[in-house]
């Protein structure tokens, strides 16, 4: 056992905090999320070109780095913590992790390459909109096509992450008459899309309407009994990503409001050194610590699970685990920096507002973390006589 | 022990809400539920007119005292004016710091000078008020005011320079009034002026603060040179802490079951769309309505607790010691779960760009609850030192 | 609108405070709590002999002293504050108040007598056991007798409180045909009753077991379809009083800790100058103040609601939010008293343990707080379109 | 990052369960799950005869060097051997603090003799230890030692007098190691010393303390003129602080994955009876349920994460810090939880009149999880000051 980064791992992590230190500063991430594009091409330019972040997870076998899904994570942490404005999340945790999943397709094959080699921006959508989570939301209908070999799709996607600037979709469906699942490929000239503007303003999210779309047989990624348990797959990893990025917020709002309160002096003193504040970062301390090892933990049951090992069956449980709790942290955080920075927080002018809308975001993406908790209670409930 | 009031209470609320539904109309219909905490950059002229409607109505100042153009209305009635107030929509008022604040101030401290100068532009709405305690280094320690105000015989003015900061409606007030040091080598709470000042004029200089709603409701307000006559200043030179702290004690909350009722509003239209849209069905959610609704009730209590027990002699009253902490809690709780209800459709703003929802800004700017007005950290220092009698916090040395 | 104590109500206040601070101190609540008997004669006797106090809300017209509900959760409020060890509560809060709502009938008025007059001790036997609160929790059947005028009645009862010692008993039984609820008056005499030991000393429960006991119809308080809400609004009465009571328990833990970290030094200041403790000090007083008003808006409820008055239709709300406020707010003050007290708190010796357990059991008595505030919600959801 | 263990480990593993299951049998079968916290006083004579088989199995001191008679087992070794004692349900260790405090502090700060002395009766469990820090006004204060050591050179010994406090099983143990001042004059910090002392003697008077639970682990030890020798001082006189905190070094967390062993099967015990009490089907309990689950998941993985970093040199490590914050209160969660799973059949003893049953000690007992071994409120400061290199909080006057 040895759960600590080994030296590889902490030099990715100090190359990409030193990358978006540099390239995913304030200024540079108020200028993206204030754009309907929402990224800063130039930005993607180097994170899947010169970086080449995406082939980090992909097998070396499809061209690429054959790493892990912890040294993944470890970059949606320095996403998260610097708030980096980018289609990666879409592209990667969600549309290149359903790929993965299904990659013996040769569809699959192709669109990975795509995204490996020429950086191409996929986005996934399944959401029918509201409340309900993951494959119970699905409304989209597909039914075999009479007039040519392959399917015809009809949905309306909602939160579609980065729908709006993506050049491919991966869309899931149900089949008209039995219900069954089914993951498709469709290029944007199918679909329509509009971009639907957010409270957070760094994690841009679109409308996708498709319309009696004639998707081939070469396009159809799975559509047999596996695909929901893919799906859910799909879902379980991108929310450990996702509570990786919100490790990295929780940490950096630890870190900015102990900074603050160090600085901000108020009756003679630092405010930090009143016992109040102390004991607020030092709870915040304890959720980012915590964060930071469901997360890890989270990352190394998905390798197990990439990797065909049997600790790979608890990858449903440590995603719920990571996803609640980490939200749940980086929310909290970023809630108590806000009161901890007092006025100045509450002012567009500092970045504390960025991560607790980033924060409620996560917290809303992929189910809340009531429904993780009952997700974790029926795991354990079952496992229990 | 009573509940209900009087019936001539009730002929009272009846007047009031006759009023409000006969006014609160044409040009005034869209201010409805408009202009409240988060709210309160929309239709500001509309609303400075209305104040002008309100005072033509008699409805400004019902609770001062009849010798200063007041209607000396009882605390039950005033009560009942801001419950009906709120449940008929009545907008954020502009005039609710001259009205609150520098009216009583000036009733108890200012000379009768200065009660015949203010006081009737205050009841007929035409002059607005904004405070000015706050500055950069005076949050939370707010007798560390580093303004200072210097007199000059020869123009018989005082010059008053520094800034203040998180002075709401400034932009659109005549008047405020200022903190500043009097004696340019006192600290603290000693050696402070209580002033009077003209905003209009060049040494203010007034700058828009953008909220993390990306509107701005709050002020900072730059004093260069800013001229004020000498009698504007209330009280004696040296004695501006007293006057402020004075002012403090005005507040008897009577309009804390107006504030609940808007309160009311808000959570109202959360269950609605948890109605709408299932989550009233989810058992976590469920828990959390009930929560919330256990709390408005509560509150109700607490303040009709207060109302009916602090005779406003400045006699602590623990119950209204606590109300600060208690419904800026409950609101910043009820701003996550508007959220929480509406699940993912929660991120989606009203209007692109950045046109957020009634509740997304409730979201946020509930945030802003437990800050301003002494933070929670704050009002558990005065719990428990002024209630509880704990011994005091240790002060820096310098 | 006045919604403060008048001089009369002051008065009982002090007078009941005065009165236990002697009666009902330290040692005599642990010696009457180390037995199973589980109070002091002589208290019992002085308290409705003497004061009376058993007397405050029966009507003038049936010889009481026709006071009010807010007279009474007064006298709940001290008794909680000084933990007395009485079965007043049983006899009173429960029992009485269900004979007061079924005041008509003869039998209700004979057992009013007893009680008022002899100071006789009556005890409420409902639950069958287990989870399930109120209505649902009651399995003991009736079934109409052939051979006398009157029911047959065979039921077990769990959590009788101060039942082993009662004398009279009203019990709950549904019919086992038609599932109507029905309320009898039962004497000690024909039922079996042991005393269950429990963690909170301070309350006795019993365990009644009653086997075909023949209840003539005279014996027989109410039976038709009004019992099943005369019933709920006899638990929702008793909620208020027990609620009453936490109010006090939480009061004496934020007065007794504020005195404790006032005296204790460490690190050569009073420990109560710590903000840490400062500030839980401060939650605490606001919990009990919250409390205090919930109580007593509840209780005017309860006077509104035995007055017939059209504010009375509230009494299930108030009581709830009283229930559940006031046990969270006593088991959140006792918690924090045994933290801030420290080593000592823990020990035997010091009182906070007492208070402690108390505020437990009263939490999981009628019903938990999880369980009024669905039942808040469920009103609240049906007020609101 | 590489989960799961060695094949080598695997095969410890093996042993270390192999010989708990040969051996806690017969005799030893009842201490099976006993003895933890809230149930130190049981059967003390078994527990203590199973000390001495531990010896003979070599358990005892798998993790001191070699050379002081240690098995010098791996970090994960010794891991696995926490682990599967706990699984095996192994009773709470009467030997615990002679081999996790006394035997580390002597291989570091004791003289040659004292380490021949001591070492070896601790690695055959013939001698038991206590600790002897508290005192009643040296608690969150620890360094507030009252208890005064002078030294009588005609006799050659050191005479301790004052109170311990909070003192865990003194009043079965042999030795005690004691702070006490050996410098009158001293204040704080300085002017301790830590002595080795025999309780077995007229100046030593144990009396426990009954808890809440109606049950004794603790005691008060009151010295008066206890005797101890010479060579019994370790260290210099004035240095006994910088013994008694290296001391805390030597806990390097391997016996917290044991410990959460532990609450594992306390957990399961909470769900298997909401499983058949049907609280299982309670959303609300649901929840209670999933969070407790994730809470002990996590505290594994925080654990798996410490050992992993923490090269025991002394490097603070941020996850290691807040683990007795995060141990205590989820502890104290889960006693709650147990009651409210259980509902009205919470309050029930096991046997009149006041044999708790399992549940309720661990709910009443979890209550000074948050108290013991640094306050929530000391290891919040500490957490500030040492991990946060936030200012240090200002001390009194005295």
């Amino acid at each position: 056992m040895d759960f600590s980064f080994n030296e590889d791992q902490l030099l990715i992590a100090d190359t990409a905090d030193a990358f978006l230190t540099s390239a995913s500063n304030s200024a540079q991430v108020r200028a993206a999320m204030s754009t309907e594009l929402g990224y800063e091409p130039a930005l993607w330019q180097q994170t899947t070109q010169e970086l080449a972040w995406q082939l980090t997870h992909i097998p070396e076998s499809e061209g690429g780095l054959g790493l892990g899904y912890v040294e993944l994570c470890i970059l949606f942490e320095k996403m998260g913590k610097h708030l980096c404005c980018s289609p990666f999340f879409s592209t990667v945790a969600l549309s290149l992790n359903s790929l993965l999943l299904v990659a013996a397709n040769d569809c699959a094959k192709s669109a990975i390459a795509a995204i490996a080699e020429q950086g191409e921006r996929f986005a996934l959508a399944y959401s029918g909109g509201g409340r309900l989570v993951g494959l119970d939301s699905i409304t989209a209908l597909y039914h075999d096509s009479d007039s040519y070999n392959g399917v015809c799709l009809t949905g309306d996607y909602h939160y579609v992450i980065d729908g709006h600037t993506a050049s491919s979709f991966i869309v899931a469906a149900k089949n008209a008459s039995n219900g069954q699942l089914g993951l498709f490929l469709v290029p944007k000239e199918k679909v329509d899309v509009a971009w639907t503007a957010t409270m957070d303003q760094t994690r841009k999210l679109a409308r996708v309407s498709i319309r009696e779309a004639e998707v081939p047989a070469s396009n159809i990624l799975s559509c047999d009994s596996t695909t929901k348990g893919t799906f859910e797959n799909v879902l379980n990893l991108a929310c450990i990503a996702l509570a990786a990025e919100q490790l990295g917020v929780a940490e950096q709002c630890l870190s900015q409001t102990v900074d603050y309160i160090s600085e901000r002096k108020q009756f003679g003193r630092a405010v930090g050194s009143f016992q109040a504040m102390k004991h607020k970062a030092a709870d915040m301390m304890n959720r980012a610590e915590a964060a930071r090892s469901a997360v890890y933990y989270a990352a190394c049951i998905a390798d197990e699970f990439l990797g065909g090992q049997p600790l790979g069956a608890e990858l449903s449980e440590a995603a719920s685990i990571a996803k609640a709790y980490c939200c749940d942290a980086a929310f909290f955080n970023a809630g108590m920096a806000l009161q901890m920075y007092g006025g100045v927080g509450f002012t567009w002018e500092y970045d504390v507002h960025l991560y607790f809308k980033r924060a409620k975001a996560a917290q809303l993406t992929f189910g809340d973390s009531a429904y993780h908790r009952e997700r974790i209670a029926q795991l354990v409930l079952e496992q229990i006589a | 022990m009573r509940l209900g009031f009087t019936q001539e209470d009730e002929r009272f609320r009846e007047q009031v809400s006759d009023w409000l539904a006969d006014n609160l109309v044409g040009e005034f219909a869209k201010l409805k539920f408009r202009g409240g905490p988060g709210d309160e950059h929309m239709f500001f002229a509309e609303r400075a007119a209305w104040e002008k409607q309100m005072a033509s109505g008699g409805w400004i100042g019902i609770g001062w005292p009849e010798a200063y153009g007041g209607k000396a209305c009882s605390l039950e009635q005033q009560v009942i004016f801001h419950e009906e107030y709120a449940r008929a929509g009545g907008p954020g008022r502009v005039g609710h710091i001259g009205e609150g604040l520098t009216g009583p101030t000036l009733i108890a401290f200012g000379s009768e000078q200065q009660q015949r100068r203010f006081l009737p532009k205050i009841l007929s709405g035409e002059e607005l008020w904004c405070q000015g305690y706050s500055e950069p280094s005076a949050g939370s320690d707010l007798a560390n005011i580093a303004s200072k105000a210097a007199f000059y015989e020869d123009e018989g003015v005082w010059k008053i320079n520094g800034q203040k900061v998180w002075t709401s409606l400034a932009h659109e007030s005549d008047w405020c009034f200022v903190l500043a040091r009097t004696d340019p080598a006192s600290k603290g709470s000693r050696g402070l002026g209580f002033f009077l000042l003209e905003l209009d004029q060049p040494g203010v200089e007034i700058r828009p603060i953008t909220q993390l709603t990306g509107t701005s409701e709050f002020n900072e307000v730059f004093l260069d040179d800013a001229v004020c006559q000498a009698d504007c200043l209330v009280g004696e030179a040296g004695q501006g802490w007293a006057v402020a702290m004075g002012l403090l004690g005005f507040e008897r909350g009577v309009s804390t079951l107006g504030q609940q009722m808007l309160f009311q509003n808000e959570l109202s239209e959360v269950i609605k769309i948890a109605k709408q849209n299932g989550a009233a069905e989810d058992p976590v959610i469920r828990q959390r309505i009930g929560d919330a609704h256990m709390g408005l009730k509560i509150m109700r209590y607490n303040s009709m607790r207060t109302l009916s027990a602090n005779p406003g002699d400045g006699t602590l009253d623990r119950a209204a010691l606590s109300y600060k902490l208690y419904w800026s809690s409950w609101h910043r709780n009820l701003g996550n779960l508007a959220m929480d209800v509406l699940g993912p459709d929660a991120e989606l703003v009203e209007q692109q760009p950045y046109d957020l929802t009634r509740l997304q800004s409730l979201f946020l700017f509930t945030r802003s609850d437990t800050i301003y007005g002494g933070t929670n950290q704050i009002q558990r220092n005065i719990i428990a030192e002024r209630a509880l009698g704990l011994p005091k916090e240790t002060r820096g040395k310098d």
